[in-house]
């Protein structure tokens, strides 16, 4: 679980859920569309709140483990700068069975563009625009009031 | 109290700088800080119904009460993952 | 679409289906674990019919992309002798939306199971056994007794 | 007419080789031919039901019709893909 600022491999987050007793290994990488709503994407640009998504991206990877006790997990995200077809996301799930496997990932990747604080800026031929996101799971889960009795994890598994 | 305040993306941008200190009374929540904000920075206020709220590695509702030396997060709507 | 002996890259099918307008790639790896019905597994051998195997992975590429016109797919089964923890398997399959990568990725992992010509026999310390397999698929699907007006792909997507 | 016969995986152990050939009258079925592996070859008997038939890169039903030069393909159930 980590926000990085160079190129992305997807052969680490395989690397890190590989187990003898997993027989599916299942990847997601999302990557740079030359495109948007009809608009030439020339390029995008990547801004975390690197500490606070690092532990969110922890908490989705309890929450997989929670659900789907026998899978592993790994989830990278870039920032900074990218070029079309360059990898932004790329999460591994590995479980004993492959439809598990298929289930978590997706999981993982849904919750993740609700949930971590990333921002995508993308350019085209004429500016920039911040891309409009994602608000609502983030603040059915937020943490109420008095911030008391509600860990993280409890905010997360609500 | 002092509040400070962290802004990130296109709010940043829309304000300028990415922190700024507010001063609110004891007892004051999230959400009057942001209410302080847009006070300062009008041009925040038409995105409030999609603000997220942060402190530390947590979202908090508008209603969290917020304690000395609390750092908050003004966030706009996540756009990661693709 | 291949049958090949020596060790499967994942970077190879992940690279086949790249393509500027793919936001995003979802791969299955089938990895060869270390048990299996409570019993220690210490290798494995597959064997294939392999032009039937290589066309009927075509077949499953074409009805994933008469499934999902924009998803491009990839898929590689290794033959012959494997340690634990290889891949048997790799697949990879990128289209403009995730959710879609996702469906066409199991569907052509779940088809190549019950279809694809190609057998496994696991070595344990007590001795060799082939596995049972899939047949139902491949019987409903085969082609009928004139064998006219039966075209392959006829009978796959029927 | 003669009709090559092609076993895989635990069909070609059990009978101990991957081809053979078996002389059928004309006009004669993919089931016919298998019946007539199984009256050499008892050991397949019991494994019909699950038997894959192909000639080429088609499953064939056991009512094909088999032509002269065709190689019919005895498969067991595939076990690919993990």
């Amino acid at each position: 679980m980590r926000i990085q600022s160079g190129p992305l491999e997807l052969a680490e987050v395989v690397a890190a859920v590989a187990h003898p007793s997993a027989g599916g290994v299942v990847t997601f990488s999302g990557v740079v569309r030359d495109h948007h709503e009809g608009k030439q994407v020339v390029g995008i640009r990547y801004e975390a709140d690197d500490a606070m998504a690092e532990a969110t991206m922890r908490r989705i990877a309890g929450e997989v483990g929670a659900r789907w006790p026998e899978a592993r997990i790994a989830l990278l995200h870039r920032t900074g700068k990218l070029e079309i077809g360059e990898a932004s996301v790329v999460i591994a799930v590995s479980c004993p069975h492959r439809a598990q496997a298929f289930d978590a990932c997706e999981y993982a990747i849904d919750t993740l563009k609700q949930l971590v604080p990333i921002w995508k800026k993308e350019a085209y031929d004429t500016g920039e625009v911040w891309l409009d996101g994602e608000h609502r799971l983030a603040q059915q889960r937020a943490v109420d009031p008095a911030r008391q009795g509600n860990g993280p994890s409890d905010a997360l598994n609500s | 109290m002092d509040i400070q305040i962290r802004l990130f993306a296109r709010y940043r941008e829309l304000v300028g700088h990415d922190t700024l200190t507010v001063s609110l009374p004891e007892g004051s929540t999230a959400g009057d800080a942001f209410s302080k904000v847009t006070a300062l920075h009008p041009e925040l206020a038409p995105l409030q119904a999609s603000t997220l709220l942060a402190i530390d590695s947590d979202f908090v509702k508008p209603l969290a009460i917020l304690h000395d030396g609390d750092e908050l997060k003004l966030m706009p709507p996540v756009s990661g993952g693709a």
